[in-house]
């Protein structure tokens, strides 16, 4: 009789998950994504390499002396701190006018380059300050922003996105789809493979970025890391389905990330609760209050951290869901 | 009138390889086949001759002018229907037509007007508003033509119109390009791999190997047939009654080569032979004929010979390689 | 070394398809298609649009008929089971491009759950059967049109199915790769595989395939062999051409021969005959040459490819009742 | 022989690249989100305009509130501002539709082998994308212009203010003109939607961070964050600055805006041409 096939089904779904890993990985999204984690990962040097300067302001000659530190009553010295907009020194020109210079940024006085009563000319730099590199501004300058506001989004809707609908438009799908694995499972197995690559580009990102300003990132990094984890999944279901729907499905996760997050984010009323973003920011606000980032997530009358959790969590099953009943049921030519 | 193109000494390399290597050749007005395996260099040599590829070197003098200082008024006179698909998904079929008009030249009003009119001789009337992306491969190929043939050009440049067409479409299209290598003052160059559409369609056949020229002339130069071979075909009752057949042939003095389909062969015989013998030897082997033609050498043959591929090849007969062709002298 | 050959000794033909219909939207694309595919190779052939390739889908499991069924190996097309007993390969020429070609032919063999040196082992003798075990080292957007094709073949191949569907597999190849395709398809029937190939090449057709299967604007015309349907037209008229020196004699002559239908003086030495039956035909006029001594110079039946019996089914489905 | 000019041929070429883009369902749903704020400023405007009539001191109080919706240069140049960030998504969809899918099909070589050269089907593209920004952009400003002077004092509105209209038109201009050259270059090294989409998208959100950072630490102290340079960064920022001066509203940085706006689009016009004969060649 036939010879028996030593059909296994896992190791069926196991090949359509490597085979999505691969081909999704060695694509031209990868390339441009590992271009916008280097641009971001540069920002985020150089925000924190960069010194601040004081200079002197006017033209002439002029006197200068420094002034006095609110504790210690003399005169600041390398390695005293001092506090954003607190006077550092004094400067008066000839005609006796005085002109007191400002810290743009709190941090630690790294040099001082001319002593007092000394002769300053103009845009002379005075004392340089190594501003302190808190989680606090690393989460609220670079990972809020840049990397909640962008990146993560972008990554899923990369990989997500073009699961399915570009392999219908390079015409492979009908390979995986003429296999003898239940259709439902092919999409489970695709996606696990876009949901592990999405994870891994993205927790390591956020890692790279958090990690980098030295301890202080780490308890940064440990709050974020499970509301970045959950809200990727989400992601990864929602731009699955819409790859499963639509032939255009990145256009539409595009516009669906950009657009109706950054407009809706700010509007009043039950409209803001579609979006991801809401809740994933309304979980890091709460986690937030005991760590004083709050003032830095941009969350509108925030859901609670629990239920934001229940709900991330419901939207990620019900999207994976529908997206297997609807592929195991739609005839793609 | 000077020729329809003069290439001389043609050389286009792309890296190391040579897509083009020393091609000469004169051409005058008229329907012209070019055949060749694919990649032999046809569609290089097209592209060449529009313009649209800069050659390593050589000269390539269309309608008298040299082609790479004239590229774009010369395409006005020229109309080229693509191998690849060459349409633009999303339009239908009167825009599409009719862009392809108003690129060379000709206003919105007349340029759609031409397109109504080709597409109705086309046979295409009913798909004229549909949009390109649900036409079928035939239809494709007829819309592609009517694009081609919008601005009335003096000569038309087909890359492989018949590839991927049914038999009607391949048959209808045939006859169309046959007609329109026969209106006055314009010119057809027809590149194709299936040998039989030249026949059909062209006057001239150049035979392209590997980016050289295998051999060019009329094609009923290169097709004179050859006196008494004749293939014959016959049906069987019994496999063994086959044998007795050809044993019988081969007594009489014919020289028989079977072919490879079952119940074919070529023979060679000598001219005292009669038609009748065949039927005779066959009633005797109790084997009923229902085949019996000379063989005329059809351009697979030639081309065959030409190119060396068939591996059991009848003698090449000697086609003049042309260093410079002068056909039609 | 060929796949060890798996003769499936089923009674029931491998595929069945019953009172098939399918719409898109407004449009019928398949109209009450009935019929059964057996082991060796079966044409599907018709002309562009003509709804080959929603046939194609609905075997291979890509959609489901609106109305009717189709089963393969006593399961539903449309089911994975099914699959497992079908090789598809689709038209075109898309593929996993930056893969090498033994590579992509190795992931199918996962894709259809097998592991290991069993993949290992049907991976290497897939590529022997379809000759590409010496060139598949290379990433397939560096192949020819031929090369991926038999990659694409082997694909179809890898599981061992009984069906073995082909999409147009030779639109677009030069003379010489269409002929070793065309042994390879030969041998694979003789493997006791039923190989469907669809095209609109006729010529080649009815040399390769030992039944054939014609469909016109969604409806079956007629299937069978190229005999039992000539057959089946038994008031299709045979065309033959006589050349001969004397062809007002001749005419004359034949018109005496009761299959002969009609005789039409062509050209100054060619007759064109319209003749009833073919058999009887080539007996009498055998005997009649000989008789008669006449001196004929050819005698060509033309058509005997499918292309003309393909005309007029087409035009006798578009005539009404 | 001819001449080898192709005027006639860039109107023909422009039109069927929107014919193309109108006829997607996705671009009408893109182009409802990017008209939605316009309708909000339609709506706030005609409300404006009623209140003072019924009310007048509550219309002072409002307008004192509403800054940004006093009728002056900046409401417009706001309003075209923020139109910018939406009509981004839009243009990567439509650029990929207007240039991208000619590479699909063999559309590109269609183009080529008529009595046209790759500028004029440089320019056609170009004229398609300037006029669907110049749709996003100008002429909602310009609607709303209308509307501000139709519904308020008319007469006095308008002989004052009207050196706005050229404003409006002369930033929609710079608008069309920057992008579309920018999107051109991009889509024609960059056809396949999905990185085209991220890369577009990391444009117009990543440069503003990356420059706003560095202009934030960088900066010496006295010199406020909009001076720094490095703000030139930001695409948008600088198509802003010089797009306010139409308006007559002086903003810092001016030449250096001018300056960068001046090499992108000298740097996309050549990677457009050495694009598009690569693919003349390579088709």
């Amino acid at each position: 009789m036939k010879t028996t096939l030593q059909f296994s089904l896992f190791a069926s779904c196991f090949q359509v998950f490597g085979l999505t890993l691969r081909r999704q990985f060695f694509s031209r999204q990868t390339i441009v994504i590992t271009v916008l984690l280097g641009l971001s990962l540069a920002i985020t040097i150089v925000w924190l390499a960069s010194d601040s300067y004081v200079r002197a302001p006017m033209r002439g000659t002029t006197t200068y002396y420094r002034a006095l530190s609110p504790e210690t009553n003399a005169y600041y010295v390398v390695g005293d701190r001092v506090e954003a907009e607190s006077v550092v020194c004094v400067v008066q020109g000839r005609r006796g006018g005085k002109r007191e210079l400002k810290a743009r940024v709190s941090g630690v006085i790294s040099e001082i380059i001319i002593e007092n009563d000394f002769k300053v000319s103009r845009r002379e730099t005075l004392v340089r300050i190594q501003p302190d590199r808190t989680g606090l501004q690393l989460a609220g300058k670079i990972l809020q922003p840049l990397f909640m506001g962008f990146l993560l989004p972008i990554i899923s809707l990369g990989y997500a996105s073009a699961a399915i609908s570009g392999e219908r438009t390079s015409q492979t799908l009908v390979y995986l789809l003429s296999t003898s694995i239940p259709r439902s499972l092919i999409y489970f197995s695709i996606y696990l493979a876009v949901l592990l690559l999405t994870l891994a580009v993205t927790l390591s990102c956020l890692a790279a970025l958090c990690l980098i300003i030295g301890t202080a990132g780490f308890d940064v990094c440990y709050k974020y890391t499970p509301v970045v984890f959950l809200a990727t999944t989400c992601y990864v279901s929602l731009f699955l389905l819409f790859s499963a729907l639509v032939r255009r499905a990145t256009f539409l996760a595009l516009a669906y990330a950009l657009m109706v997050e950054t407009l809706t984010a700010n509007m009043p009323g039950v409209v803001k609760s579609i979006t991801v973003s809401f809740y994933a920011n309304s979980w890091l606000y709460d986690k937030s209050l005991s760590l004083g980032l709050e003032s830095s997530i941009p969350a509108y009358d925030p859901v609670g951290a629990v239920s934001s959790q229940i709900i991330l969590v419901l939207a990620f099953l019900s999207f994976l869901l529908l997206g297997m009943w609807i592929f195991s049921r739609k005839e793609y030519d | 009138m000077s020729h329809l193109f003069e290439i001389d000494s043609l050389v286009h390399r792309y890296g190391s390889i040579f897509a083009l290597n020393e091609v000469s050749l004169s051409v005058d007005q008229g329907s012209i086949g070019l055949v060749g395996q694919n990649g032999a260099g046809k569609s290089t040599l097209i592209k060449i001759l529009l313009g649209l590829l800069k050659h390593t070197n050589g000269t390539v003098k269309v309608f008298g002018s040299d082609i790479s200082q004239h590229s774009v008024g010369l395409r006005g006179r020229i109309g080229y229907m693509p191998e690849r698909e060459g349409i633009i998904p999303g339009l239908n079929g009167i825009e599409y037509v009719g862009l392809s008009g108003e690129l060379n030249g000709m206003s919105r009003k007349i340029a759609l007007r031409r397109a109504h009119e080709l597409l109705s001789q086309l046979g295409l009337d009913e798909a004229r508003y549909r949009r390109l992306e649900n036409y079928s491969a035939g239809m494709i190929q007829r819309i592609k033509l009517a694009a081609t043939l919008v601005h009335d050009p003096d000569l038309i440049l087909l890359d492989e119109p018949t590839s991927g067409l049914d038999p009607d479409g391949r048959a209808a299209m045939l006859a169309l390009l046959k007609s329109l290598a026969q209106r006055p003052g314009k010119s057809l160059l027809f590149s194709t791999h299936l040998l039989g559409d030249i026949e059909h369609v062209c006057n001239h056949a150049i035979i392209m190997e590997k980016g050289k020229i295998a051999a060019s002339g009329a094609l009923d130069l290169m097709l004179e047939s050859q006196l008494n071979t004749f293939l014959i075909r016959w049906k069987n009752k019994n496999s063994s009654s086959n044998d007795v057949y050809l044993a019988a042939l081969k007594q009489s003095g014919a020289e028989v080569s079977l072919s490879e389909e079952f119940g074919q062969a070529r023979v060679v015989v000598t001219d005292a032979w009669s038609k009748q013998q065949f039927f005779k030897l066959a009633k005797e082997a109790h084997v009923t004929l229902i085949g019996l033609e000379p063989e005329e050498i059809d351009l697979r043959t030639v081309y065959q010979r030409v190119v060396g591929y068939k591996k059991n090849l009848p003698p090449v007969i000697s086609l003049k390689k042309p260093e410079v062709s002068e056909v039609n002298s | 070394m060929t796949l060890e050959p798996s003769v499936s000794v089923s009674a029931s033909p491998i595929v069945e398809v019953k009172n098939v219909s399918k719409w898109f939207g407004p449009l019928m694309a398949l109209n009450g298609i009935s019929l059964d595919i057996n082991p060796g190779i079966t044409g599907l052939v018709g002309p562009n649009g003509a709804g080959k390739t929603t046939l194609l889908r609905l075997l291979t499991g890509q959609s489901k008929p609106s109305i009717g069924g189709i089963r393969i190996c006593e399961n539903n097309a449309w089911s994975a089971k099914a699959k497992s007993h079908v090789g598809f390969c689709p038209y075109g020429d898309a593929a996993w491009d930056e893969m090498p070609g033994r590579k992509a032919v190795r992931v199918s063999a996962g894709l259809h759950g097998f592991k290991g040196d069993e993949a290992r082992h049907r991976t290497e003798t897939v590529l022997d059967i379809v000759g590409m075990a010496d060139r598949a080292h290379r990433p397939i957007r560096t192949y020819s049109k031929g090369m991926r094709q038999r990659i694409k073949l082997g694909q179809a191949l890898i599981h061992d199915p009984d069906l073995l569907v082909l999409d147009e597999p030779l639109n677009g190849i030069d003379p010489v790769g269409r002929d070793e395709l065309n042994e390879l398809f030969i041998r694979l029937a003789q493997d006791g595989k039923a190989v469907l190939i669809s095209s609109h090449i006729l010529n080649e057709m009815d040399q390769l395939a030992d039944h054939i299967i014609f469909v016109c604007r969604g409806k079956l015309l007629a299937s069978g062999s190229l005999e039992t349907i000539r057959d089946l037209l038994d008031d299709y008229p045979l065309k033959v051409r006589v050349s001969c020196e004397t062809p007002r004699r001749v005419a004359s002559l034949l018109m005496e021969l009761d299959s002969v239908k009609s005789v039409r003086i062509e050209t100054s030495d060619d007759l064109f005959l319209e003749v009833q039956n073919p058999n009887r035909f080539y007996g009498e006029f055998a005997e009649f040459v000989l008789s008669k001594n006449v001196d004929i110079r050819g005698l060509k039946a033309t058509d005997t490819s499918a292309e003309p019996i393909f005309d007029y089914l087409m035009e006798r489905s578009s005539k009404p009742g | 022989m001819a001449t080898s000019l192709a005027w006639f041929s860039i109107w023909p070429i422009a039109r069927t690249a929107m014919l193309l883009v109108f006829r997607r369902k996705l671009f009408w749903l893109l182009f409802a989100v990017a008209m939605l704020s316009f309708i909000f400023t339609f709506g706030a405007i005609y409300l404006l305009a009623t209140l003072k009539q019924e009310l007048p001191q509550m219309a002072r109080f409002i307008t004192s509130m509403l800054k940004d919706l006093d009728g002056s240069g900046t409401t417009y140049l706001n309003f075209m501002k923020l139109q910018g960030t939406v009509m981004m998504i839009l243009l990567a969809f439509a650029g990929s539709v207007l240039a991208g899918n000619d590479h699909s099909r063999g559309g590109f070589m269609f183009y080529m082998s008529r009595r046209i050269s790759l500028v004029y089907y440089a320019l056609g593209k170009l004229l398609a994308i300037g006029l669907l920004v110049l749709l996003i952009t100008t002429i909602p400003a310009l609607v709303l212009f209308f509307e501000y002077g139709l519904l308020g004092d008319m007469a006095e509105y308008f002989r004052e203010n009207f050196q706005i209209v050229f404003g409006i038109i002369g930033y929609g201009l710079l608008l069309s003109l920057s992008i579309g050259l920018l999107l051109l270059a991009l889509v024609s090294w960059m056809p396949r939607p999905v990185p085209l989409v991220i890369l577009w998208g990391g444009l117009f959100v990543f440069l503003p961070i990356l420059s706003s950072v560095l202009a934030e630490t960088l900066r010496d102290s006295e010199v406020n964050l909009e001076e720094s340079s490095w703000r030139l960064l930001d695409l948008w920022n600088n198509l802003y600055i010089v797009g306010s001066k139409f308006f007559g509203v002086e903003l810092p940085l001016f030449y250096g805006a001018i300056i960068v706006i001046f090499t992108v689009c000298l740097f996309s016009i050549t990677a457009i041409f050495f694009r598009l004969r690569y693919l003349q060649h390579q088709s």
